[in-house]
């Protein structure tokens, strides 16, 4: 992540050489606080690019006929419509459910994991990500939400007091699920939005007065900028990115419990926790990827996100992308190892059976692609990324339909096996979610700042207090200091100066 | 006014007993002496006459009506919709509201009445059971629990048809006026072959009364084995006296009863029927069965030859060769194999000379039935106390369809009365153009309950009373006379019963009585059947209380016929011609003649063998397919990584059509494979494509020769009709046959896609020799039968969990009753009696064709079928064996189901049933992903609310049709949720029925306190009192069950309950046990009892025994 | 510049936050109190076809439930009875009471009125949904008298429904049946109190109806079913 | 700005850059202000000890918040689970060994009332939502959400005064001095 670099001292130093770690600027061309807040806030105030437009009316309609309709057909009609059998009961649904819920996860990640573990390179795309997140998993609530067969009973998931005194289940990995999805949700949300109020306010400042002023001044809260508010502010950022990194470590672990908790083989599996929180995030950065690439070029946004980003998000698919193919082949090994015929040929027929091409076009798309990342010149190459992102998403989909259904169609007993293809609702309501999907991020685009301001000013060289303090001192090897270096030095001052 | 001589203040003593009948519960105690007498009183004050107590009873439309409205799905409003209470105006006797009532009767078939035992709710007939009081009780099959939806049918015939248009009864009243004042009217009947003393004895009458009436007899399905033994004469078999059995393609177990067939399966359990002796392999019989298509009975065989049929008579004749009978006119010149084979087998027959009965399939042609006729009597087998005899039943005299023919067309008959069950413009041989004669005659009436070809044929059509609506009498297998009585009136007024019939000619005016006569004066047919029975039980009301009360009367049988052996010089049937292939003309499971095609429960039931369903296809063996060309390779039984098969699977199966041209026509058909079929043969099951709607996928509507009116909405568009390429000289099979491929392709629903176990013991068989395999001798193949499969090296299974709760009791708490079942593999063959006594118990909806290929079967039993073939089988690869396995909920004690549903809505009771609540379901479907055995059910539509038989109309939502008509609402069980869409369902051990017997057992306690005087806290109460007695609760699919293979019981009974004794048996095995679910159903591995002297013993009950 | 937001703003959302925690916390309380079977169920009291008084056939002329209701102990279902179990007395008693008009026309084939031999339609009251299975004779033979969940029918002079029937409520009992036992002469008299106990035993610890009860639980071995299966299937 | 005499909010002083403003702050903190806050477009690292700051009290709340979860997620699995209605699943305990099972629940309550707490004791803590504040009213202070960094110091101050407070602003390097008024 950063390169090695001889650097030569000014004429006015003396002392020693200090060979130093150079960060790669995040921000490029030396731009200043107010082209930021010009740049990232005219996504949103001039005019939308005529693209966007193109993208958005497809989309919404996308959205509008695959979900609206799809569900309403489904919710009048009966889970029917879909191509479940008494033999595989879950389908497509499930597997889009999970393929969502994954998406999400980088999301939560770049925000949260990268930010406690200080990785500053998050700031240009954490908002987006985030963003992301939250759509992703409106997305993937629909499927569990809808697939089951008396949605207009599904409040009989809530724990509520009723005159039937009955209770849910609290062992039910399904259960799990409920809280731990809504949790997600609703951290994910708050999280995201007290991250934006800041740049909210920043939009309102540049508002005249109108509409639009009213709703982004309701939004931003009254934010005054206050270092008061900020103090405030930062620990509780850093609080929920503490509570977010477990809880995001923790759903996709839920939602592998939902299989390795079963007794089906193939889904009994002790190593799907950290097989599904790996492929989320694989999948994560991947949509992340896919997302991103484009709205940079379209919106200019080049210096903000930087080949630097794109070249990290690669690095992070590479190595989950490894885990994952691990993962995959560590199944195999658990499988022979175990002795047990049922366990062998459950993966015997994933690999041979019936949804043969489901496992090869799996095992394509998520363990040799990625390997491309191997490569500079590769991640250096936007068509390469934006490929290799693309597989990833398709490769992560059809790893789920490969757990899913690939094993439910050949279970325990022979006399129940048959096969399952989706209907024209499934399909439909599965491209209607990345209809909803793109027309809820392009909206995002539209009204609400993609990139977050105020972290991206902080990472500015000059947004140090000390950045100007360092021609003083003596043991500094360098003018030019990484700005983490920064900051460490800033504190030191500030606690002798206290 | 009153009738109701229940209004005691006091209660009756024992009223305990309302299910008594058949469920054992009850010994011949003094107290029930009594009460028998309190239900049947004599001389009842109130009673105006006899009749009309005979018909209150019955008379639930007309006074109940309204009842069935307060059935409303209601969602809770603010306040409630006003609903009402409408009690009876007259109370009816003996009914009591919201409790069954039981009442004796039986269903009249070919091979004998079924006697049944049918549940009756508020005087709906809901669920018909065996009569296991009955000396010629054998169970039931699919067919017998079938027959209740027929009476609650949308499609049954309702409307009199003149020419196939609906027309007055007035006017078809007054046409019986005219002819039974028209004593010299040319009139013909036609009867089926089931055999009523009532009707014979009206037959007497009519002959005498109408001097030129002639009498016939015809069924579809019918053989010629009278035409050897004589007018009359049946052989019967008593299987519990028969060591060794051949069957020459006689499906006796099944679609072809030769006698009560239980005894057969009870010797097929080495421990004895109820499990209380060692095991030994003497007991049991050995059934060695040669035929060209798997049958159920084939299916059980020890020992299996596979034969085309243009050969068997061959084989038959070598068999009779063997046994010094001279066959001079067969040529024989049998096979290596084959003549080892048969040598063997001949002389273990011999060695059980007297013990041994040889039974051919009663289709077969003539020449059979003579030669086996002589081996049976060289064998020693026929006479009393013997396996096998001959009776002479009541249907003698009657005519047959030739010369039926012959008197149409010269004018001897002119009115012919069709009262046949058959349907003969359908289903007569081709050849003898019956449709052509019947338009000759004057006046056709036509009694039946469809609206087929024949009745839009007829001048006139009447609907039929159903048998449950009907005065009749029967005679069982051995000649058992049995009644048939009414449980309701019939549902439509129009409605006649042949009986009713025949006595209105027998008047003087003519006048046609049906269901009740005026005043409520009982039927006509009611009075016959009396005047009958007088003759043979006597008369005064005592034995004719009795007889309505056990629904049979002990000690009638049969006269026992001497039969001459006929001359053995047959004549040999026609070689089958090289390259062509045999075609067998195969009798159907589901739906048997075509009689059964607008029943849902049979034609949605898969087929036993081919798990086909809604359809028929030609059967073909895999070699044969290949050499056919229909496919590329040889379609495996198993393969590899469990690939779909070459006609792919589940909605997206469609099978390959082709023209079969034999007897100079052809139709075309798709093709299945059948494995363990003979090569070069074709079976095509009869019965099927009788009417067609613009659905039809091939436009067959547009032909015009089966509009969709001659069958109602379940048959409609359903399978091929082989009818007209049959012949009268080849009814049963016909060779010659030539093939050709078309490029078409038919969809078919197929319940199981895949035939082999693949390695996994799952339907496990042993056998009771040694075949030198290391597998050891019969005791060690049974000290081994646990550890057969996956099971020989999985470690057990430890829980990190005591299962308790808070107070540190067991969490199955109930000290009184924790259910299980056993089902024996050894006795189950596999046939569809408990899969449909299920369905008529548990209100198990229907799903259609469409829904069925999508495996979305509602069936609570999923009957699956394994073929296994020994890989080093050299003697016959091609011969499977054959193992069912029906799986159901097995109420695993540690169900994986439970755990995962979010919402408590399946979870254990106290009694050690995996509960299901309906209300409380969502629908997540996580349960049934996460049960090993699939045997989950959900409800993918609301199949209770929309007709599933219109086309599309599920898909439709809230705008498809609704169900039709209220009439099969009335079939419904009132003790069982129907299930909305949306939910999972699943079997649940009859859990109403237990629920019941429960609370009947505890009333006793209150029975005990009042009779002994105590005051009721003082009254003893212990685990025994209210512990239900032993083995007397039946769930629906072992009361069906006409083997035995079912044994449900109280695990705290221990060895006093059957359950239990199988259970101790070395037998007994958990599927899938590795998993440590604990399920209650356990299986009892199958036991082949091979004979060391045949030529492929080594390969008999080897069907897991190799898998590890 | 000045402010786009008016002060009075400040205030608002504070005061928006306590009115909807307000009305969500009213809703809550008024579902949770209107909107369950103890108001929605209990207290229906419909008017029925005839105006039969329980209170004066039962309480005053001493009849028996199961007079009328004569399988109640037999059957899962309590019938209702039918026309002629009214007209066995009121063909004599009553004969002009205007009252019991709808009775004579169903009943009397001398009036010849249209309704001859017609049920009457009584208002259902006391229902279950049709999932489920509430069986009579299991709690009358094992000591639940009709009292425990009709109330006390026999002092009604319009019959209405005193207990919610919800699944709770059956819980509550199921939990703790001791509270509902009574020995089996006593279940059909409604007026059975403390005072009754002592007819039953000599033991001077058993003073209440629930002492006795719980003699009964333990005697009689009654161990209620909680689980689903008990009354759905 | 309306000629009416009004109350006075405070001084509001710009400052030329981060560095400019965190050394600003020192000299205020020394000053002994107490009632005056910096404003800055992003959190501007160490202000918190340069304005003389207590670490926040949010992670108490929070704390809180997640134990309340915790005990939540416990109760309402076990009192429904075991207490009130013990159903039996899959041969599971119904009793205190049975809390295993609960824990996913637990984690994700506490993670989720851990966060309301994060929300709703940060909106406490920051008093906010409030919409309307004399600083809107200053012409110059849209900016601090843009590029400009002010120090305002209250007229609640005790330390306050018209005169001085200017002064020493402008003496600590603050450029484009503003007093500002509330508005009403």
């Amino acid at each position: 992540m950063a390169t090695a670099t001889e650097h030569t001292p000014g004429p006015s130093r003396q002392g020693p050489k200090l060979p130093v770690l150079e960060r790669e600027k995040l921000i490029l061309n030396g731009r200043s606080y107010h082209w930021i807040t010009e740049r990232i806030c005219g996504v949103l105030e001039n005019r939308q690019p005529l693209l966007w437009w193109l993208l958005f009316i497809p989309s919404a309609l996308i959205a509008m006929v695959g979900v609206g309709l799809g569900l309403t057909y489904l919710v009048s009609t009966g889970v029917g419509v879909w191509g479940m059998s008494n033999r595989v009961f879950w389908g497509w649904d499930i597997t889009n459910f999970v393929f969502w819920i994954g998406i999400g996860h980088a999301g939560t990640l770049i925000s949260a994991v990268l930010f406690l573990t200080r990785q500053n390179w998050r700031t240009s795309i954490n908002r987006a990500a985030e963003a992301m997140t939250i759509f992703a998993v409106m997305c993937a609530g629909i499927f569990p939400a809808f697939h089951v067969g008396r949605v207009w009973m599904a409040w009989f998931l809530a724990p509520i007091p009723n005159a039937n005194a009955i209770w849910q289940n609290f062992k039910s990995p399904l259960l799990w699920d409920v809280f731990a999805v809504s949790t997600y949700f609703t951290i994910s949300l708050i999280f995201w939005y007290l991250g934006m109020v800041p740049d909210l306010a920043t939009i309102r400042d540049r508002c005249k007065p109108g509409l639009r002023k009213m709703l982004y001044g309701i939004f931003s809260l009254g934010w005054r900028g206050g270092n008061r508010q900020w103090s405030h502010y930062e620990m509780a950022y850093l609080l929920l990115a503490a509570l977010s990194t477990p809880l995001v470590l923790s759903v996709h672990s839920v939602v592998s419990f939902d299989f390795a908790t079963s007794v089906v083989p193939g889904w009994h599996t002790t190593i799907f926790p950290p097989y599904f929180v790996a492929g989320a995030i694989f999948g994560g950065f991947a949509m992340v990827l896919t997302i991103m690439v484009p709205a940079r070029q379209l919106y200019g946004l080049q210096d903000l996100i930087t080949m630097k980003h794109i070249d990290n998000m690669a690095k992070i698919i590479l190595l989950t992308g490894t885990i994952v193919g691990y993962a995959y082949l560590m199944e195999l090994f658990v499988a022979y190892y175990s002795g047990a015929k049922y366990e062998m040929d459950a993966f015997k027929f994933r690999i041979t059976g019936p949804y043969w091409w489901a496992y090869v076009a799996m095992m394509s798309c998520n363990v040799l692609s990625p390997q491309f990342f191997w490569f500079k010149a590769c991640r250096e190459n936007l068509w390469v990324v934006m490929a290799v992102a693309m597989c990833v998403n398709v490769g992560m989909w059809f790893e789920r339909f490969v757990i899913i259904v690939g094993t439910l169609a050949r279970m325990f007993l022979p006399g129940d096996w048959k096969t399952y293809s989706p209907s024209w609702v499934e399909i439909c309501l599965f491209i209607g979610t990345i209809g909803m999907f793109l027309a809820l991020f392009l909206l995002f685009l539209r009204f609400l700042p993609c990139i977050n301001i105020a972290e991206v000013k902080w990472t500015l060289k000059e947004s140090d207090p000390h950045h100007d303090d360092h021609h003083d001192h003596p043991d500094h090897g360098t003018e030019v200091v990484a700005a983490y270096q920064h900051e460490l030095h800033g504190k030191g001052a500030v606690e002798a100066k206290a | 006014m009153s009738k109701r001589i229940w209004q005691h203040p006091e209660v009756p003593a024992d009223e305990t007993t309302v299910s008594w009948r058949g469920l054992g519960q009850l010994e011949d105690t003094p107290a029930f002496r009594t009460w028998m007498e309190r239900e049947f009183p004599q001389g009842v004050a109130e009673m105006a006459n006899e009749g009309d107590a005979e018909t209150s009873r019955r008379s639930f439309l007309k006074l109940m009506g309204a009842s069935t409205a307060l059935a409303g799905f209601g969602m809770a409003a603010c306040r409630r919709p006003e609903s009402y209470i409408v009690p009876y105006n007259k109370a009816p006797e003996w009914v009591i509201p919201g409790k069954a009532t039981y009442y004796a009767s039986s269903m009249p078939r070919a091979a004998g009445a079924t006697p049944l035992v049918v549940t009756t709710f508020e005087g709906r007939p809901t669920k018909v059971t065996a009569n296991s009081l009955h000396p010629d009780a054998a169970g039931t099959d699919a067919f017998a629990q079938a027959s209740v939806l027929d009476l609650y049918s949308p499609s049954r015939s309702r409307k009199v048809l003149k020419q196939g248009q609906p027309a007055p009864r007035a006017d078809f009243e007054a046409v019986i006026a005219g002819l039974a004042a028209d004593k010299s009217a040319k009139i013909g009947f036609v009867f089926g072959h089931d055999v009523s003393p009532t009707r014979a004895r009206l037959v007497k009458e009519l002959t005498a009364k109408f001097s030129a009436a002639k009498f016939y007899a015809y069924e579809a399905l019918e053989g010629s084995a009278s035409k050897v033994l004589g007018d009359g004469v049946r052989a019967v078999a008593d299987f519990s006296k028969a060591d060794r059995i051949l069957s020459i393609d006689c499906d006796f177990a099944s679609l072809d009863p030769q006698g009560p067939v239980t005894p057969f399966f009870d010797r097929r359990k080495p421990e004895g029927k109820t499990y209380s002796a060692k095991p030994d392999a003497a007991g049991m019989n050995r059934l060695y069965s040669i035929e060209s298509a798997f049958s159920m009975t084939g299916g059980m065989a020890d020992h299996r030859l596979r034969v085309r049929p243009g050969q068997l008579l061959e084989i038959t004749a070598l068999i009779a060769q063997r046994l010094q009978i001279a066959v001079p006119t067969v040529p024989i010149n049998p096979a290596d194999k084959t003549l080892k084979w048969v040598t063997a087998m001949v002389d273990d027959l011999v060695a059980s000379k007297g013990k041994s009965l040889v039974l051919a399939g009663s289709r077969l042609p003539q020449p059979f039935h003579v030669l086996v006729a002589a081996i049976n009597e060289k064998l020693g087998n026929v006479g009393k106390d013997k396996p096998l005899h001959y009776v002479r039943t009541d249907a003698q005299g009657l005519g047959d369809l030739v010369s039926l023919k012959t008197d149409l067309e010269n004018g001897t008959v002119e009115t012919l009365v069709l009262l046949t069950p058959a349907n003969p413009v359908l289903d007569a041989p081709a050849d003898l153009k019956f449709g052509e004669a019947l338009a000759k005659a004057k006046t056709v009436i036509h009694l039946g309950g469809r609206s087929d070809a024949t009745a839009h044929a007829s001048t006139w059509h009447v609907p039929a009373s159903h048998y449950l609506e009907s005065w009749s009498d029967a005679r069982s297998a051995n000649g058992v006379y049995t009644v048939v009585q009414p449980m309701i009136l019939p549902l439509y007024g129009e409605c006649v019963s042949e009986l009713e019939l025949l006595s209105a000619l027998l008047t003087d005016d003519g006048k046609l009585v049906t269901g009740e006569g005026e005043g409520g004066t009982p039927s006509p047919a009611h009075d016959a059947v009396k005047k009958t029975f007088e003759a043979i039980g006597g008369k005064g009301s005592e034995p004719w209380r009795k007889l309505l009360r056990e629904g049979f009367h002990a000690g009638s049988t049969y006269e026992v016929a001497e039969v001459k052996v006929p001359d053995t010089a047959v004549a040999a049937l026609p070689a089958s011609p090289d390259k062509t292939f045999d075609v067998v003309f195969a009798t159907d499971a589901s739906v048997y003649d075509g009689r059964w095609i607008d029943n849902g429960w049979l034609q949605e039931a898969p087929d036993p063998i081919t798990k086909q369903s809604w359809d028929n296809a030609a059967l073909i063996a895999p070699q044969t397919a290949k050499d056919m060309g229909i496919y590329d390779e040889i379609v495996a039984l198993e393969t590899w990584n469990g690939a779909t098969g070459p006609d792919g699977e589940g909605e997206h199966r469609t099978a390959p059509m082709i023209k079969v041209k034999v007897n100079g026509t052809e139709i075309e058909i798709p093709v299945m494979i059948s494995f363990g079929q003979a090569e070069n043969t074709i079976v095509i099951p009869l019965g099927y494509g009788q009417g067609f709607d613009g659905e039809d996928k091939f436009n067959r509507n547009a032909a015009g020769s089966a509009p969709a009116s001659h069958v109602g909405q379940v048959g409609v568009n359903s399978g091929f009709n082989a009818y007209p390429v049959r012949t009268a000289a080849t009814a049963y099979f016909a060779t010659g046959a030539t093939v050709e491929k078309t490029s078409k392709r038919y969809p078919i629903a197929v319940v199981q896609e895949h035939h082999a176990m693949y390695g996994r013991a799952l339907a496990r068989e042993i056998s009771t020799i040694d075949s030198g395999d290391h597998k050891g001798d019969f005791a060690e193949q049974l000290h081994n039968v646990k550890l057969q499969g996956n099971d020989g090296h999985a470690p057990p299974n430890i829980s990190l969990y005591k299962q308790q709760d808070r107070a540190g009791k067991p969490l199955l708490s109930d000290p009184l009753h924790q259910w299980a079942m056993t089902i024996d593999l050894s006795s189950c063959m596999g046939c569809n009696a408990c899969l449909v006594a299920c369905q008529s118990e548990n209100n198990i909806p229907i799903v259609g064709k469409q829904q069925l290929a999508k495996g979305r079967e509602m069936h609570w039993i999923r009957m699956d079928r394994y073929y296994a073939v020994d890989k080093g089988n050299d003697f016959d690869p091609g011969n499977p064996a054959l193992v069912p396995q029906p799986v159901a909920c097995v109420q695993c004690e540690s169900a994986p189901c439970e755990t995962v549903c979010p919402v408590n809505a399946t979870v254990h009771t106290e009694d050690g049933l995996n509960a299901m609540a309906y209300n409380r379901c969502i629908g997540t479907r996580y349960c049934a992903n996460n049960c090993p055995y699939k045997a989950r059910r959900f409800n993918f539509f609301d199949y209770n609310k929309r007709n599933p038989l219109v086309a599309h109309n599920l898909y439709k939502g809230p705008f498809g049709e609704k169900q039709v008509g209220e009439a099969p609402h009335l079939q419904r069980n009132p003790n069982v949720t129907v299930r909305m869409r949306g939910v999972m369902e699943k079997c649940t051990y009859c859990v109403q029925r237990l629920k019941d017997a429960k609370i009947r057992q505890k009333r006793g306690q209150k029975q005990e306190a009042l009779l002994a005087g105590k005051a009721s806290p003082d009254s003893a109460v212990t685990t025994a009192t209210l512990r239900i007695p032993v083995d007397s609760v039946k769930v629906a699919c072992q009361e069906a069950c006409p083997a035995g293979a079912i044994s449900f019981g109280n695990k705290l009974d221990g060895d006093k309950s059957a359950m239990m004794r199988a259970k101790g048996i070395e037998r007994n095995y958990d599927l899938l046990n590795y998993i440590g679910t604990a399920p209650r159903t356990s299986y009892l591995a199958r036991v082949k009892n091979p004979n060391e002297k045949m030529p492929d013993h080594q390969w008999i009950g080897k069907a897991t025994i190799h898998m590890h | 510049m000045a402010n786009f937001f008016p002060r009075w703003t400040n205030f608002l959302p504070l005061k928006i936050a306590i009115c909807a925690g307000a009305v969500a916390g009213g809703a809550v309380l008024a579902f949770s109190y209107y909107a369950t079977p103890k108001t929605l169920a209990a207290g229906y009291m419909p008017s029925q076809p005839i105006p039969f008084s329980h209170k004066i056939h039962v309480d005053q002329l001493g009849l028996d439930c199961r007079y009328c209701h004569s399988f109640v102990d037999v059957a899962g279902h309590s019938n209702v009875p039918s026309n002629n179990t009214c007209w066995n007395c009121h063909q004599h008693v009553q004969k002009d009471s205007p009252k019991l008009q709808p009775l004579r026309d169903r009943m009397d084939p001398l009036l010849k009125h249209p309704d001859f031999g017609k049920p009457i339609e009584w208002v259902r009251i006391h229902k279950t949904p049709d999932y489920v299975k509430f069986d009579h004779s299991a709690h009358l033979n094992r000591g639940i008298s009709c009292q425990s969940c009709h109330g006390r029918v026999d002092q009604m002079e319009v019959v209405y429904q005193q207990h919610s029937l919800s699944m709770g409520w059956c819980l509550e009992c199921h939990n703790a049946p001791e509270k509902h036992l009574r020995p089996l002469e006593e279940v059909y008299n409604l007026n059975y109190s403390d005072a009754d106990v002592t007819k039953y035993t000599k033991d001077a610890g058993i003073k209440t109806t629930e002492d006795l009860g719980l003699k009964l639980k333990e005697h009689w071995q009654i161990a209620p079913k909680a689980s689903c299966a008990t009354c759905h299937h | 700005m309306s000629t009416t005499r009004k109350r006075v909010y405070g001084y509001l002083a710009e400052f030329s850059s981060a560095s400019a403003l965190y050394k600003a702050a020192e000299k205020v903190r020394d000053a002994g202000f107490r009632k005056w806050d910096c404003h800055s477009p992003y959190p501007v690292h160490g202000l918190d000890a340069a304005m003389g700051m207590k670490r926040s009290i949010l992670p108490w709340f929070v704390f809180f918040g997640g134990m309340l979860g915790t005990a939540t997620g416990f109760g309402l699995a076990y009192v429904t689970q075991v207490e009130i209605y013990p159903t039996v699943v899959q041969a599971k305990p119904v009793n205190i060994f049975t809390v295993p099972a609960f824990f996913p629940i637990m984690f994700e309550l506490t993670i989720l009332f851990s966060g309301f707490a994060t929300l709703f004791g940060l909106l406490a803590l920051m008093k906010l939502p409030r919409l309307n504040h004399p600083l809107f009213a200053s012409r110059q202070f849209h900016r601090a959400t843009d590029d400009a960094f002010f120090i305002a110091v209250e007229a609640r101050d005790p330390k306050f005064s018209a005169e001085g407070t200017r002064k020493f602003l402008e003496d600590i390097g603050g450029k484009s001095i503003e007093l500002v008024e509330e508005e009403d």
